[in-house]
């Protein structure tokens, strides 16, 4: 089975064997000692360790179409976005009557605007299954058409990433209008129960968390799986030599889709994990300063690895984590400066410094070398 | 002219060039040859200095140590290069590609000379086209002229004939040797093609993985060093 | 010497709202040191804990939730936004905290753990309206604000008060932007030909932040005096004059609770207190900091009544509890957690300050719940015991489920 | 100006006034200062025109004061003052009676004499019939254009006087609409109907609606017909209006992604603190303006060069610590240059402050070009228009005109072989990127007189310019210039059907449908090179 | 695209091993048809009424001078270039101008670039796999297993071109002349019915040159060969019928001894003394 297949590689054994080792240590550490202990992991870590993992799978996403396809998405954070939606509105669905108005349908920010009834597309999010399913559809299918357009174009390169970003940009501005009946600005909060479980108890919170690092190991597993396999290989082709990659053969505009839709589809997951454990979804996740700051944790911890995305997504946010709390006047310096030095430094990113050095030229900055695909002529 | 001791370069773990010494004459054309990837491109690539070294000299003109200079510097020194390749600016015109070469002539020459358009008079016709878009042995022939622009002492071809059309690579050659007998130019070139190098260059030197194997007058190259050395 | 009491501070030092809410960080500490020279509170120092949540809203929730579990803070003073504070809303329920918050909102809220120092809107909007409709004459009512819950909410309100009042719908024109909307040129000439109809026009300006340098600027630009068609905001105080050539801004209009041009000695006093912790002799003070101001000795009076921080306790005690505000008057703390308050109208003046014009004879007490709104004319909050309910619906007799659901949580 | 003849005209036009009695009666300046001061709203009229008439020779003074919000009186004297300086918590003030000055007092001692809209109109009425005797004739223009509707009973007299004195004609026109505005909503005249037909300005608009909607027989249909003839030519002045407004934010737009066509669409540099530079120049502004108060005009001026200057030494600061060490990676100036702009931006909040800081318009930049009553064109729009389309010119010469231009070109096609060349591609990189920095800074310069002076500056025209870029086709300055203006117009036109939010998604949509059908933008790199 | 599909096509999976079963159909005659075809960039015409036909299993030499056309003609078979007028048949059922790139290639059209292109951050290894013919859709691909019988292959190619030694090390880091090698294993790998190939020999030794023309001259026969190449000595040894292509049309055809006496073809490109 192809999906298996990573597991024979060492890298991946090991990523899941840490990845899982981490999952079970707190999880244990949460659960065995007392509160006060000096090794008790709060119900706080535990949920900020929870959204570290969202994250990283989040760049594991974006890993997986810029470091092996090429495709700089300045856009991935409206899948992720879309994922978390989908899940708010389940949530919300959950809410029942128990809302500030008690009304047992409307969600309270459409009876506070007048809303006489549920907008269609609510229709079916009190179903769990439903929803679920809508995670992975609705970014999908975003994806496939967006990507479907663009790709059939050939828009390739800073074409295509500012028009992700412009699709991002767009789906915030719509988000943010309370017409769409999404909440507007202030988004979807106030979850209470997921799957009949009380949201806002430890044990939950413990449960999302093991979800989300189960979540992460598959994600992980199947981006492995692709581009480990023939695809993996056609996918760095299309990013170093798109035509040359046509003229033998490949349908690139398709192995892009793919790639693009299974990405789009993984953030959706990431981001739907995210809202439980963070309690809220508002239209700035579709912010494109957001989708940058993706882009710049999977540069920080080594493109095309996706391990290092998941190391720059996860060192990334405990950086913020850390900062914000010690020196909240000055973090920003702090964050700007570890991503110029890391640039200029490790330009590999944080993966480069564990890769053996065995190779000997940059490999994993395709387009970036002047003499490849722009002179497949004469 | 130039002269080449004991020079190493390394492209990251693997050693590419070993110890290698090369004597450039004044006013003579010196032929390099040797098989593919024996690293002829990459001993130009040194001399120019887009590769670095790891150890030796490169003396030009008698004085200079190259390696101390920066690569822009050894344009203006007089150094012409015709890279493997072409290396044409794609999305310049034709003339815009020539103009670049006026940057590094001291005299601050403000139009193309002549010259160039007379040996290449393709490029005039296109003078407004984009470099990238001629044939490649266009393009080959722009390379060419604009390392003459510079109105280099010391002319460096990695291939010249590649991809041209046969009587221009004769015209090429007869250019060649015009410009040593004129201007006293001297060529440094890097030729695979025995007929060409016999007919064009005064010297040769032979190279093997990397090292220095033969060097001779270009009457001294025997069927015995093909052979041995320019065979699979 | 006993633990220090730990005072948590959640306001957005990075990103957006940091424009706004680094001076709010800034009152608090000042407030805190102040405290702490009188001697502390309960012979114990306060300690003030402050985070970033960077104008991120998950960052928000995050952050409190450190705060309330980590930290283990007593309080915490913070948020702007909306949204920051709903984001927030769930942990501090959860974890039991207080939470004082200090701007003016939408409303159509209340929460054990959260006290509302900032205006409700018949604190600000309604006043303000009237004032217009009265005074100067208004008929034809522009309401343009930035498309999220607060200009909405109010909005709505407004339609329907003006409404109950005799306008007509053709003479009220309602217009949202995104934020942070820079090119007004349409919608300030629009606003022009409404105006141009014959009736006496204002505009009433919900519009957030950033968006209304520029827009004052094309107002300015496009000959709409405030003699013309002045323009009445809920957003604009000191702090965001100080950033506009006001100039041409000279005669429109604000609605606060407090203005730094107050005449009163409290407040020359404050102003004398916060331009010496500055350093800054041009520092301005503003409505959201008289806000923290009255909140955080509203705390300090109800932790020395209940004789201590737990949360319980300091709830209960500080209803009606009773603090001078800056403007010579006093706040009271009501069973709906929020706080009665006078409301002024300011006219700019070209020294970024504002000449109040008009206001309300006393002090008005915040409303949680709407009386314009269909969905929420019928709820009211109180916290007291034996109620205990932040939305108590006086016609079916009942409590809302989520607040009945909180009570039992809190037991 | 003579006063004798305004004074006797004010005179008679006061004695048809109420308050006339208790305005002889006190007499002195002292008891007109005091009756201000006390009056309540009501009486506050009387108290105006008391003054005016007073003949005091500080009189115009006082009513510019009290417009102005700077009359005040000592709490503990009653003495009441002027107000020199109200900035702070001490403020200089001088004696109202006699203009000394009296130095510092606390704001604390004084009590403002208060003064609203509603008074400013008054004010501004009896101010500009003051006017309308002076001997400049653009004093006389702005009076008449005061007087728009501000006629009443007490003064159609005189200005109907005026009228037949007045020797400029377009003002004589003013004061008959004036006057005809008052006949028609006063005395529900039919005959000034026909003076106001073909008028555009929206006073003369608003007694029509208002005689249209009075339901009076004789007025409804002359008005009507008037209106309609009206609203046709505001059509057209409005469709050219929106025209403008679309060429100005296009011109905003393409000032602030001009600087990054050349860091970006030249050299490759995804240069995400290009915001931040923006925000250098127009901080650059408002220092300027902090170093030479009092003259924010000559201080802007002078910003043109200082804000290129700062910007590009951060340009050149920025390239040298980073961008040089990126060469051939320009993915990863994406990380880099996004981490330099968090460090701008904060140092910018830490060392000078979070808040927005005012950059003041001068005078010759506010208000509007007057084309006609319905049409005006914002000067401060016109200006960075007008600024846009140098500064482009100016860039286009540099990149076709000099060296520079093509050895830039020459170094990000194919750097090595640039050297080969003898360019010396760091002096290139150093100065096209400073170049590019700079003109960002102008962008800043310019972008201060439109909008916020704060630490987000940037950030709210970083995603633009790039859309900007990219939509006109990376590369090509003059599709930065024309994407610009297409993408500022487009938005304009949608914006009045659909609202702001609207036509913004709207424009973005176009922006990935257009891009489909031309994947390279707008101009297009052509030719082999390009396509592969 | 369901795991159905997928699933359904498992058995195409394999189909690379019969690539000559491609419904090319040439019982009609040639396997390449060009007719009237004209191309122009900005107003200059590269191809001029170019008419040109392929017989099946013919090795064809096309020479002409720098900017004849030559490259430009192989970008309208490959579908590269649209050409403004003219018609393209790839045998007598499939029409090349109604097809993408992709099609043209999984159809059996071959191509080596003039400037080789090879994909550079893989292995020299990898290069030839990806080129290696195969279902190339996206499902298929995914879940491809690399069988011994094409390692096998692929090692013998690897061998044929020489870079057996470089095998595992990224294609990026080989010398031009590599790179030409590789460049031609991937089009062995591929085993086109129409190989395509533009300059094979430039920067190449003697000797390598002629293992190269034994190379070409071996496919013939099986599968068709169009060499355009500007090195006299190689195009001789290999040529059996040679067109002379000018200023985007044909100049001559013919042996290369007719060819290469015609004065008109000695006076544009040969020179006097070839
Ligand atoms: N960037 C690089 N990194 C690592 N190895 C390289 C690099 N460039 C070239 N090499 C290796 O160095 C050796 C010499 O290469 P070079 O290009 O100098 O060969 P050459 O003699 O010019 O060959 P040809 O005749 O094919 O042009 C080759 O084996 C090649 O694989
Ligand atoms: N995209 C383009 N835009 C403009 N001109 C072009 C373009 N593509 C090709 N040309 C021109 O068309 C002509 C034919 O080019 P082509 O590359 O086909 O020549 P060729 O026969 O392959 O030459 P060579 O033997 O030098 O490779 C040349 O003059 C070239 O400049
Ligand atoms: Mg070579
Ligand atoms: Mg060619």
């Amino acid at each position: 089975m192809w999906l298996t297949r990573p597991l024979q590689e060492r890298s991946t054994q090991l990523f899941l064997g840490i990845l899982f080792m981490a999952l079970l240590v707190v999880s244990v550490l949460h659960v065995a000692l007392p509160e006060g202990h000096a090794l008790h992991v709060s119900a706080y870590t535990v949920t900020l360790l929870g959204k570290y993992l969202c994250y990283a799978l989040l760049a594991v996403a974006v890993d997986l179409v810029w470091g092996y396809l090429g495709i700089l998405s300045l856009g991935h954070g409206a899948f992720f976005a879309l994922g978390g939606y989908a899940m708010g509105m389940y949530l919300m669905r959950q809410i029942g009557d128990r809302g500030t108005y008690g009304d047992p349908v409307l969600p309270d920010f459409m009876v506070f605007l007048n809303w006489q009834e549920l907008p269609w597309y609510w229709y079916g999010f009190d179903m769990a299954w439903f929803a679920f399913a809508m995670v992975l559809l609705v970014p999908g299918a975003l994806a496939l058409v967006f990507g479907w357009l663009a790709f059939r174009s050939r828009v390739t390169g800073v074409y295509l990433s500012i028009i992700t970003q412009a699709l991002t940009f767009a789906l915030m501005l719509a988000f943010f209008r309370n017409e769409m009946g999404f909440g507007g600005n202030n988004g979807l909060t106030d979850f209470r129960d997921i799957l009949g479980f009380n949201l806002r108890t430890d044990e939950v919170r413990l449960g999302l968390f093991i979800a989300t690092g189960i979540a992460l190991a598959l994600g992980y597993l199947v981006c492995r799986a692709i581009v480990t396999s023939k695809l993996g290989r056609v996918s760095v082709a299309c990013r170093d030599a798109e035509a040359r990659t046509r003229f033998l053969g490949y349908r690139v505009e398709r192995v892009q889709l793919f790639v693009f839709v299974v990405s789009a589809m993984l953030a959706g997951v990431a981001g739907a994990l995210y809202v439980p454990q963070v309690g809220i979804i508002n239209p700035s996740e579709f912010s494109p300063l957001f989708s940058i700051e993706i882009v710049v944790w999977v540069a920080l911890g080594g493109r095309a690895t996706l391990y290092g995305a998941v190391i720059g997504a996860i060192l990334v946010n405990y950086a913020k984590t850390v900062f914000t709390g010690v020196m909240p006047d000055a973090w920003l310096f702090a964050l700007g400066a570890l991503f110029v030095l890391v640039t200029v430094f490790l330009p590999q990113g944080i993966a480069g410094l564990l890769k053996k050095r065995r190779k000997p030229i940059d490999v994993g900055s395709g387009p970036s070398q002047p003499a490849t695909a722009a002179e497949a002529t004469p | 002219m130039l002269q080449i001791e004991k020079l190493n370069q390394y492209y990251g773990e693997s050693h590419t060039l070993w110890d290698l010494d090369l004597d450039v004459p004044q006013g003579q054309c010196t032929c390099v040859m040797g098989r593919n990837g024996v690293g002829k491109t990459t001993l130009m690539k040194c001399i120019m200095g887009e590769e670095k070294v790891e150890s030796g000299s490169i003396r030009f003109a008698d004085e200079l140590d190259l390696i101390k200079q920066p690569l822009e510097q050894r344009a203006r020194l007089g150094i012409g290069y015709v890279p493997q390749g072409r290396q044409i600016f794609p999305l310049l015109t034709v003339e815009e590609n020539l103009r670049t070469g006026l940057a590094a002539r001291g005299d601050g020459q403000k139009i193309i000379p002549e010259r160039i358009y007379e040996l290449f008079p393709v490029l005039r016709e296109m003078k407004n086209r984009r470099g990238g878009d001629l044939s490649g042995g266009q393009q080959q022939q722009l390379a060419i002229g604009r390392a003459l622009v510079i109105e280099p002492r010391l002319l460096i071809l990695d291939e010249p004939g590649e991809g041209i059309q046969p009587n221009i690579v004769a015209q090429i050659g007869e250019v060649i040797r015009k410009l040593i007998a004129e201007d006293g130019l001297t060529v440094l070139l890097v030729e695979q093609k025995l007929p060409f190098a016999r007919k064009y260059a005064d010297r040769f030197a032979i190279l093997d993985r990397g090292r220095r194997m033969a060097e001779g007058e270009i009457g001294e190259l025997s069927d015995e060093l093909i052979k041995q050395y320019l065979t699979v | 010497q006993e633990d220090p009491i730990k005072v948590g501070i959640l306001h957005s030092l990075s990103g957006t709202m940091a424009i706004s809410e680094t001076v709010l960080k800034d009152t608090v500490e000042m407030l805190i040191e102040q405290q702490n020279a009188e001697g502390g509170l309960l012979g114990r120092e306060l300690e003030a804990v402050v985070v970033d949540p960077a104008s991120n809203w998950p960052l928000f929730a995050e952050k409190a939730r450190e705060l309330l579990a980590q930290e283990k803070v007593d309080v915490i003073f913070g948020n702007w936004t909306s949204v920051s504070r709903k984001s927030v809303l769930p942990v501090v329920e959860e974890l039991n905290g207080l939470l004082f918050y200090p701007v003016q909102y939408e409303g159509e809220e209340s929460s054990e753990n959260v006290f509302y120092t900032g205006a409700a809107p018949n604190q600000q909007a309604i006043p303000a309206v009237d004032y217009l409709m009265n005074e100067l004459g208004v008929e034809r009512w522009v309401l343009a604000g930035t498309d999220y819950v607060y200009p909405r909410t109010t909005n709505k309100i407004l339609e329907t008060y003006l409404k109950d009042q005799g306008v007509a719908a053709e003479d009220i024109m309602i217009n949202y932007t995104p934020f942070g909307h820079s090119d007004w040129q349409n919608i300030v000439s629009d606003i022009k030909s409404f105006g141009s109809a014959g009736k006496k026009t204002a505009v009433v300006s919900t519009i957030n932040g950033d968006a209304n340098v520029p827009f004052y600027r094309e107002l300015g630009n496009q000959g709409i005096s405030a003699t013309d068609i002045p323009v009445v905001a809920f957003s604009v105080g000191e702090q965001e004059l100080s950033g506009i050539d006001t100039g041409p801004l000279v005669g429109h209009l604000a609605a606060w609770n407090y203005f730094m041009s107050v005449d009163s000695d409290a407040n020359y006093d404050f102003i004398d207190q916060w331009i010496e912790y500055t350093g800054d002799e041009a520092a301005v003070t503003n409505d959201p900091m008289e806000a923290h101001y009255i909140g955080f000795n509203m705390w300090v009076e109800a932790v020395q009544k209940a004789e201590t921080t737990e949360v319980d306790a300091v709830k209960d005690a500080i209803i009606g509890v009773t603090v001078p505000n800056l403007s010579g008057g006093y706040a009271t703390m009501m069973p709906n957690h929020h706080i009665t308050k006078p409301v002024l109208i300011g006219e700019i003046q070209d020294n970024g300050q504002f000449s109040i014009v008009w206001q309300t004879p006393s002090t008005v007490a915040g409303d949680a719940w709407s009386d314009f709104l269909p969905g929420s004319r019928d709820l009211i909050a109180d916290w007291r015991a034996p109620m205990r309910c932040g939305n108590f619906n006086v016609k079916e007799g009942k409590c809302g489920a989520s607040a009945g659901e909180q009570a039992a949580a809190a037991e | 100006m003579s006063i004798p003849r305004w004074l006797t005209v004010l005179l008679i036009v006061l004695l048809t006034a109420p308050g006339l009695a208790t305005a002889q009666e006190g007499d002195s300046a002292e008891a007109l200062l005091e009756q201000l001061a006390e009056a309540s709203p009501r009486d506050t009229e009387t108290a105006i025109k008391a003054i005016a008439t007073s003949g005091h020779e500080r009189a115009r003074d006082w009513m510019d004061a009290y417009g102005n919000n700077r009359l005040s009186q000592v709490k503990d004297t009653g003495q009441i003052v002027v107000v020199l300086n109200n900035r702070g918590r001490d403020w200089e003030v001088a004696d109202a009676l006699t203009g000394e000055n009296l130095g510092e007092m606390s704001r604390r001692d004084l009590d403002r004499i208060a003064v609203n809209n509603a008074i400013r109109r008054q004010l501004e009425g009896v101010m500009a019939m003051m006017d309308l005797y002076a001997n400049d004739v653009g004093v006389r223009e702005a009076a008449a254009l005061d007087l728009m509707g501000k006629v009443d009973g007490a003064i159609v007299g005189d200005v109907t006087a005026r009228i037949e004195e007045e020797p400029d004609a377009d003002i004589r026109s003013r004061l008959e609409l004036a006057v005809a505005i008052y006949q028609i909503e006063e005395q529900g005249s039919a005959e000034a109907i026909s003076v106001l037909a073909g008028s555009l300005h929206p006073r003369a608009r608003a007694a029509l609606n208002n005689a249209v909607a009075s339901e009076d027989p004789a007025l409804r249909p002359a008005a009507e017909q008037a209106l309609g003839s009206i609203e046709q030519k505001l059509k057209l002045n409005k469709t050219a209006e929106t025209l403008y407004f679309g060429l100005s934010l296009g011109s905003v737009l393409v000032l602030a992604a001009i600087g990054l066509a050349i860091t970006f669409g030249v050299m490759g540099v995804i240069n995400m603190a290009h915001g931040e530079l923006i925000m250098l120049g127009a901080y650059t502004t408002w220092g300027m303006q902090q170093l030479l108060p009092g003259q924010p005009g000559l201080a802007l001026i002078l910003s043109i060069p200082a804000g290129f200057l700062v910007a590009a030494l951060a340009g050149i600061a920025i390239e040298r610590s980073v961008i040089q060490f990126l060469k051939g990676r320009p993915l990863e100036t994406l990380l880099a240059t996004f981490g330099i702009s968090l460090i701008l931006q904060q140092l910018v909040r830490t060392v000078i402050s979070p808040q927005n800081r005012t950059v003041v318009s001068p005078e010759w930049m506010s208000g509007s070009l007057v084309i006609n009553d319905a049409l005006s064109l914002t000067l401060n729009r016109m200006y960075v228009l007008g600024f846009a389309l140098v500064v482009f010119a100016a860039l286009m010469l540099i990149m076709r005109r000099t060296r520079l231009g093509l050895e830039v070109r020459a170094v990000t096609q194919n750097r090595a072989m640039a050297r080969s060349m003898g360019i010396r591609a760091t002096r290139v990189d150093i100065m096209t990127f400073a170049l590019g920095s700079g003109v960002a800074g102008l962008a800043g310069v310019a972008l201060s007189q439109l909008t916020n002076v704060g630490p987000n500056l940037g950030q709210n025209y970083i995603i633009d310019s790039f859309m900007v870029v990219v939509f006109g086709g990376v590369g090509n300055l003059w599709g930065t210039l024309v994407a610009g203006l297409t993408l500022g117009t487009i938005n304009q036109l949608l914006e009045p059907w659909a609202g702001a939010v609207l036509a913004k998604i709207i424009v973005l949509v176009f922006i990935i449908l257009f891009i489909q059908k031309r994947p390279k933008g707008l101009f297009p790199q052509k030719g082999r090179a390009a396509e592969a | 695209m369901s795991i159905m599909s997928e699933l359904a096509n498992r058995d195409q999976v394999f189909s690379f091993l019969t690539p000559t079963d491609s419904p090319v159909d040439v019982r009609h005659g040639p396997i390449l048809y060009m007719e009237d075809v004209n191309v122009s960039f900005d107003g200059f015409k590269a191809i001029n009424n170019l008419n040109l036909t392929i017989d099946d299993g013919e090795l064809r030499c096309i020479i002409g001078p720098n900017g004849a056309g030559k490259t430009t003609m192989m970008d309208i078979i490959t579908g590269k270039t649209r050409p403004d007028t003219g018609s393209v048949w790839f045998g007598s059922r499939h029409n090349l101008l109604q097809m993408n790139e992709p099609d043209i290639a999984s159809l059996g059209i071959g191509r080596k670039f003039q400037k080789p292109t090879v994909f550079e951050a893989l292995s020299v290894f990898e290069n030839l796999e990806l080129a290696m013919a195969a279902d190339k859709r996206v499902f298929p691909t995914l879940t491809a297993t690399l069988k011994p019988e094409h390692r096998e292959r692929i090692d013998a190619v690897l061998e044929t071109i020489h870079l057996k030694d470089l095998r595992d090390h990224p294609a990026g880091i080989l010398s031009h002349g590599q790179k030409q090698w590789l460049e031609i294993g991937m089009l062995l790998m591929q085993r086109p019915r129409l190989l395509l190939v533009d300059e094979p020999v430039a920067g190449m030794t003697e000797q390598e040159m002629e293992r190269t023309a034994d190379l070409l001259t071996s496919l013939a026969g099986k599968q068709s060969v169009v060499v355009v190449e500007h090195d006299m000595g190689f195009v001789r040894s290999i040529a059996r019928k040679v067109t002379v292509l000018h200023q985007g049309s044909v100049l001559a055809e013919g042996t290369m001894d007719q060819v290469s006496n015609d004065p008109e073809v000695i006076k544009v490109y040969l020179g006097e003394d070839a």
